[in-house]
């Protein structure tokens, strides 16, 4: 435990907590319009254009950037790399926020959300890419959730129960990379329904593989990302184990990043030559595929090697930074951008300024969450009845 | 244990290439489908159709559909582009062709597709193709999730937007209880012009063939919806090419639920396959730590052997020394005690 | 933490520069404003070294008429730029014949870029001399070139101002002596020997016709008579080509063709290389009024498309080489073609007065009936040795002489006056239909058109045109009587009565060009009960 | 197992997923108890 615990009587009104009060609040009253007014009041979506930024950002993006906990649990447990088990709890209980997240952002952007279980009890469309996600994303939850508890019942104190989840762990992790697996590629197998609505560059049968690798790079990237802004933040709330075993993560997945964001850089390449859109590549929307793809996996890919190479812990963790930005930009983009790139552009979407600012109040419910879990469970730290082996 | 680190990095990427091989495995297999047969449809000759939107009123009508505020006899509206929207399953457009004399008027709605992409994504199956024809929506499944919008190429489905607690999906359903009760949809019995015929829909292809056969510089060579994806029912001939009347020729002949069936057989291949792989991993890396295990101990007992050896040898010379001391010490005693008698003796 | 400072700014350009490439990329790609190409009908692209090969610089664009006016105001005429030979104009810029690529290029750069320089130096306004100034990539001129028909109008015009000699401008040429000559009673039209491309000494039609018109032209304009135009758009612009004078009536060209003829079935030579018997039966041959349908076509070319010879001469009745494999009955038969008597008939078909009624009968499907007597009416007397030229044209004479053409239909009386149209009428009133006011009108319409008068051989054939697809009679059945109230798909040509009535009046009105009767409420006015 | 005539690809598909999504249920299961088979010698999993 560190001794620099709670320091005195906190003072609520720093200036995080008013910014992030202020956007729960507007979100609040927007999720009111929402739910009273039907979509159309909120959002910009019309009948040619049915899914916007909820689904684009909040789900695409939601769902990639949370596949940190299946990376680092897959890479402690599975391949058995004890040096890094400091980051698996930072990045479960990351992933379990993404995925609760995405959950709750789902059911805005759904019409009937108390309809959401209906695909399992009522009646199962199994040919749909959509009932594979639902599964995949519901059953995911239960695993992150069960893989996150045994620290909140640290906190709680129910040792036995704890004892019974944590021989669990092994059976979770599994499960979790397989679930993982399926969902994040049937993400993108989800666009492969409409050949004629996205456009041939972000086109392709390999949709799937493309969505499964870049979560992996998303993955690695967020661990980074999220330890470098924990450290800035949480140093307090760190124990020892925790301090010096950070490096070696950043150094460790910044590796894994490089090489996974290398191959997917490849597969990117060969989607484009398999399509033979070489040509495309002239057009405006080709230039903006190469920024895309150079930008923002060619370039990540060489900054985290440099970084590696010179031990260069900043690079490192800036360039996590951008492929974080990266995902971003490509979930969009296949989403949004590139999606009915064929229509006019009076018919074409823009976000709402509501449905920006819901999706910025739901990132903001995450991160308060995110903070209050951390700075009272034992997620940094071990606690110190259960120094065992949890 | 750097080597670990450099393994880690191996096989994270082998994973991933790994699961690559099962995403397009195969899709439908060598099965080939014709569909219902004797199922429904219409013909839909755009040379006859003069944009008189009989067909939207009585579609309104027989839908109860809320009366739009400009009456349906007002044809102003064709001068723009309109699309199927909530309050109406069908719209007529004009196209002004540079080089005819007549504009050519076009009817847009649902095309009931052989293999409905709508049918094929929805995820708690609210839409079916019917043996009788139409593709049908159900509304008391429907989630809302408007993946069917995203799926028609046509782009038909409309969503209701505006409702908070009960939005639905709203589409044309060829009528379908007329279609039941063995009557014509409403737009096909309202239309004037005979410009949409209803029937089986291997009659209404033989239709347009004799059609075309007839009348060869009246009509293009191609009967619209016959193959495009997958086949549809609601099929269509035309003066001009296609493009041109807004309807796109670049669908392809594939199926919908083709289109996704490669990804979806990948799904049981990985849910096989994967835990046996990572379970092997893991075994991998439990033994690999306990083989490191065993070496660290064979290596400590390699090296307490050694050491104990070393032990035992000195031991041995101490003791021997020792014995040795104690023996010119006692031979010491003896000699003091032997000169001490003589010393006494003397 | 300097490194970190550095790679903001790093990630800042590079934000901002995707930012730009995105926004211009997308919105900036509208074309460079293209100014508004301007038509003219003596635009004349200068390829022709592609002949020798790859062009390395884009054509150059010359307008001929503007060169010619532009010389003409300093008192030069054609020999400032063509050459002659035998006292005649030759077509092609300062040479006789293209010799080989550097020859060609030598010449148009020596002569033009000289001749702009000279105008530049004399500070007159002048063409361009650098390279890209003329070998430009952008095309700023479309041609608005039409051919130039020389149709029987303008040669009776040219017939008479050469006082009928026709050897000015008649030849054929002799292979042997390897010299032109005029062959009385065998002229022909330019085209049936001067095709498009020049093959070794013939050359092409466009050389031909310049050569020969514009010297012509020019010669008699030296001579202060009135004359021919000599610029390109005086023949080939399509306005200009509107102005010339047309004759009418047309006087008949005296070239000996036959007032009437006999056409064959099959070319005695056929029979004579088949070795038939005397009178083996063939389809009887078709007595044609000659003199009458040289006034139904502009060119004799129209029929006569590769040479005056009988048709059967290259058509046979399985097809030759020099026919291109086309039989004798194909090339009268055949549909869609100008050539063929039964193309020519259906396209005469498609004018607004026909179209009307044939229209909707579709394609032409060959039915065994009677329809082949109409041509086919001359039988052949028994006669041993086949018939010299001017009996068999004398027996188609005869044969046309007792036809009896039909230029009307039933009496006035006979033809019901107004027909309600009302078994239908769910939301509209009945339909009074003016029916006779409508057939007289359409009667008038052919009324001396001599191609519907032979073929509408019974008085009740007009009335077919609605009353179609059954027996002609006085009094035709009713519409309802074959169209049931829905579409029998049993018999998928056959609209259902509603889809009849609209289809044919509509169609009719449509395909006649008549824009009268627009809204539903103009041909039956609205019912008031069940409004929608 | 009854043959059911199918006359679209549709219909195959939600038949034979639908039973592909039962199988993989019980594939997990099925692997799950064959590892605690495999691995029940080794007296108590000791996983770090």
């Amino acid at each position: 435990m560190s001794d620099n615990a709670a320091m005195g009587a906190k003072t609520w009104l720093t200036p995080f907590n008013v910014v992030t009060g202020a956007i729960i609040i507007i979100g609040l009253v927007l999720s009111v319009l929402r739910f009273t007014m039907g979509l159309g009041a909120v959002t910009n979506l019309t009948d040619d254009n049915a899914w916007g930024l909820w689904i684009g950002f909040d789900l695409l993006v939601g769902v990639a950037l949370a596949a940190g906990g299946y990376v680092t649990s897959a890479a402690v447990y599975l391949l058995g790399m004890k040096k890094f088990h400091s980051a698996v709890r930072p990045a479960v209980l990351t992933g379990f926020l993404g995925y609760a997240l995405v959950v709750f952002a789902l059911s805005y952007d759904v019409g009937r959300p108390w309809r959401l279980p209906y695909p399992f009890i009522m009646q199962q469309g199994t040919t749909s890419l959509l009932f594979e996600v639902a599964g995949c994303v519901a059953l995911y939850l239960t695993v992150l959730f069960l893989e996150f508890v045994p620290a909140a019942m640290e906190w709680l104190g129910l040792k036995k129960l704890r004892k019974l989840i944590v021989r669990l762990t092994l059976a979770l992790t599994v499960l979790g990379v397989v679930l993982s697996t399926l969902h994040q590629s049937s993400l993108g197998a989800i666009f492969l329904i409409a050949p004629s609505k996205l456009h041939p560059l972000w086109y392709s049968s390999y949709l799937p593989v493309f969505f499964f690798i870049s979560s992996i790079a998303a993955g690695l990237s967020m661990v980074i990302f999220e330890s470098s802004l924990s450290h800035r933040y949480f140093a307090d709330k760190m124990d020892e184990a925790h301090l010096r075993e950070n490096e070696g993560v950043t150094l460790g997945f910044g590796k894994a990043a490089s090489m996974v964001l290398a191959g997917y850089f490849i597969i990117k390449v060969m989607g484009v030559a398999g399509g033979d859109h070489w040509g495309l590549l002239g057009t405006p929307y080709g230039l903006w595929f190469l920024v895309e793809l150079l930008g923002f996996v060619a370039l990540p890919s060489l900054l985290y090697a440099v970084g590696v190479r010179n031990k260069d812990l900043t690079l490192i963790r800036w360039t996590a930074g951008w492929t974080v930005l990266g995902i971003v930009v490509n979930r969009l983009n296949i989403s949004l951008v590139a999606f009915n790139w064929q229509l006019p552009s009076s018919q074409r979407y823009f976000p709402h300024w509501m449905e920006i600012a819901t999706s910025v109040f739901i990132v903001t419910v995450g991160i308060v969450v995110f903070r209050f879990i951390v700075t009272r469970m034992p997620i940094f730290y071990e606690h110190p009845e259960y120094k065992d082996i949890h | 244990m750097s080597i670990s680190r450099r393994k880690f990095l191996g096989w994270i990427g082998a994973a991933g290439v790994g699961s690559t091989l099962g995403k397009s495995a195969f899709a439908g297999g060598g099965k080939h489908f014709e569909g219902h047969p004797d199922s429904f449809g219409v013909l839909h000759d755009t040379t006859l159709c003069v944009g008189c939107r009989s067909c939207e009123a009585a579609c309104a009508k027989e839908n109860a559909l809320p009366v739009p505020d400009k009456p349906f006899t007002d044809l102003s509206v064709l001068q723009e582009k309109r699309r199927t929207s909530p309050t109406a399953y069908t719209v007529v457009n004009k196209f002004d062709i540079p080089g005819r004399k007549t504009p050519v008027f076009v009817k847009k709605q649902c095309n009931h597709c052989l293999e409905p992409a709508c049918a094929s994504v929805c995820f708690v199956r609210a839409f079916e193709k019917t043996a009788q024809g139409p593709v049908i929506y159900d509304e008391s499944v429907c989630v809302g999730c408007r993946y069917c919008m995203v799926a028609c190429p046509f782009e038909i489905p409309t969503y209701e937007y505006d409702k908070a607690l009960e939005p639905r999906v709203m589409k044309c359903t060829m009528c379908h209880p007329r279609v039941m009760r063995g009557e014509v949809p409403a737009c096909v019995e309202a239309c004037p012009k005979e410009a949409l015929i209803f029937g089986k829909r291997e009659d209404l292809i033989n239709i347009a063939r004799d059609r075309i056969r007839k009348y060869p510089e009246r009509y293009v060579d191609h009967i619209y919806g016959e193959n495009e994806m997958g086949g549809t029912s609601w099929l269509y001939l035309s003066a001009v090419p296609f493009h041109e009347i807004g309807m796109r020729e670049d669908l392809g002949v594939t199926p919908a639920p083709e289109l996704t069936s490669g990804a979806l057989s990948a799904v049981p291949v990985v849910v096989g396959l994967w835990p046996v792989f990572l379970m092997g991993l893991f075994a991998i890396s439990k033994r690999k730590e306990a083989v490191s295990r065993e070496e660290m101990e064979a290596r400590v007992q390699s090296v307490s052997a050694l050491a104990e050896a070393k032990l035992a040898a000195a031991m041995e010379t101490a003791q021997k020394e020792k014995t040795a001391a104690v023996a010119k010490e006692v031979q010491k005693a003896l000699e003091s005690a032997a000169q001490s008698r003589t010393k006494e003796e003397i | 933490m300097d490194k970190g400072k550095y790679l903001i700014r790093l990630a800042c350009i590079f934000i901002v520069s995707v930012v730009l490439i995105y926004g211009s990329s997308l919105y900036g790609s509208g074309r460079m404003a293209k100014d508004e190409s301007r038509t003219r009908a003596d635009f004349i692209n200068i390829d022709g070294m592609a002949s020798f090969g790859e062009l390395e610089k884009p054509p150059v664009a010359f307008l001929h008429d503007a060169h010619t006016t532009a010389l003409a105001k300093k008192n030069k005429d054609c020999s400032a730029c063509h050459l002659t030979e035998k006292d005649r104009v030759m077509p092609k810029f300062k040479r006789i014949q293209d010799a080989d690529r550097v020859s060609v290029m030598n010449v148009y750069h020596k002569e033009c870029i000289a001749c702009h320089g000279e105008m530049k130096v004399a500070g007159e306004k002048s063409g361009p001399v650098e390279c890209d100034a003329c070998h430009r990539a952008d095309v700023r001129y479309t041609s608005s070139r039409q051919p130039m028909g020389f149709d029987l109008s303008l040669h009776s015009r040219h017939a008479e101002a050469q006082e009928k000699k026709c050897e000015q401008c008649h030849h054929e040429y002799d292979e042997k002596a390897k010299k032109l000559f005029y062959a009385k009673g065998k002229e022909g039209t330019c085209r049936y020997c001067h095709q498009d491309q020049t093959i070794d000494n013939r050359i092409s039609m466009r050389l031909a016709s310049h050569i020969a018109c514009i010297n012509c032209h020019s010669k008699t304009l030296a001579q202060k008579l009135d004359s021919g135009p000599v610029t390109c758009a005086g023949c080939h612009d399509p306005a200009a080509q509107g102005k010339i004078k047309k004759v009418s009536p047309i006087p008949r060209m005296e070239r000996k063709q036959p007032d009437t003829a006999l056409i064959r079935t099959v070319s005695e030579k056929d029979k004579a290389d088949a070795g038939e018997k005397a009178q083996q039966n063939r389809m009887d041959r078709v007595p044609f009024d000659h003199q009458a349908h040289e006034k139904y076509n502009d060119t004799c070319r129209a029929c006569h498309h590769a040479g005056l010879q009988p048709c059967s001469e290259c058509h046979s009745l399985t097809g030759k080489k020099e026919g291109k494999n086309v039989s004798l009955e194909k090339a009268m038969h055949q549909v869609g073609t100008d050539e063929s008597c039964l193309g020519c008939h259906e396209a005469k078909q498609k004018a607004p007065e026909c179209a009307g009624c044939h229209a909707p009968m579709g394609a032409a499907v060959w039915k065994e009936d009677e329809s082949c007597r109409k041509c086919h009416a001359t039988r052949m007397p028994d006669a041993q040795a086949p018939l010299r030229p001017e009996h068999e044209n004398a027996l188609a004479a005869e044969t046309l002489k007792n036809r009896k053409p039909l230029t009307g239909t039933y009496p006035e009386k006979d033809i019901p006056e107004k027909v309600v149209i009302g078994h239908l009428s769910k939301e509209y009133e009945p339909v009074d239909f003016p029916h006779r006011k409508i057939v007289n009108a359409i009667a008038a319409k052919i009324k001396d058109n001599k191609l519907a008068a032979y073929f509408h051989h019974e008085e009740g054939t007009l009335c077919q045109g609605c009353h179609h697809n059954s027996p002609v009679s006085k009094k035709p059945p009713q519409c309802g009587s074959c169209h049931g109230r829905v579409f029998d798909k049993t018999n998928p040509l056959k609209p259902g009565i509603t889809g009849a009535y609209h289809q044919q009046c509509m169609g009719c009105h449509q395909e006649m060009g008549i824009q009268k009767p627009v809204g539903c409420t103009e041909c039956h006015k609205e019912k008031k009960i069940n409004k929608m | 197992m009854m043959e059911t005539i199918f006359y679209t690809y549709q219909d195959f598909y939600t038949h034979t997923k639908g039973v592909l999504y039962l199988l993989m249920f019980a594939a997990l299961f099925a692997i799950a108890l064959l590892w605690r088979f495999l691995s029940g010698r080794d007296d108590e999993e000791t996983i770090e």
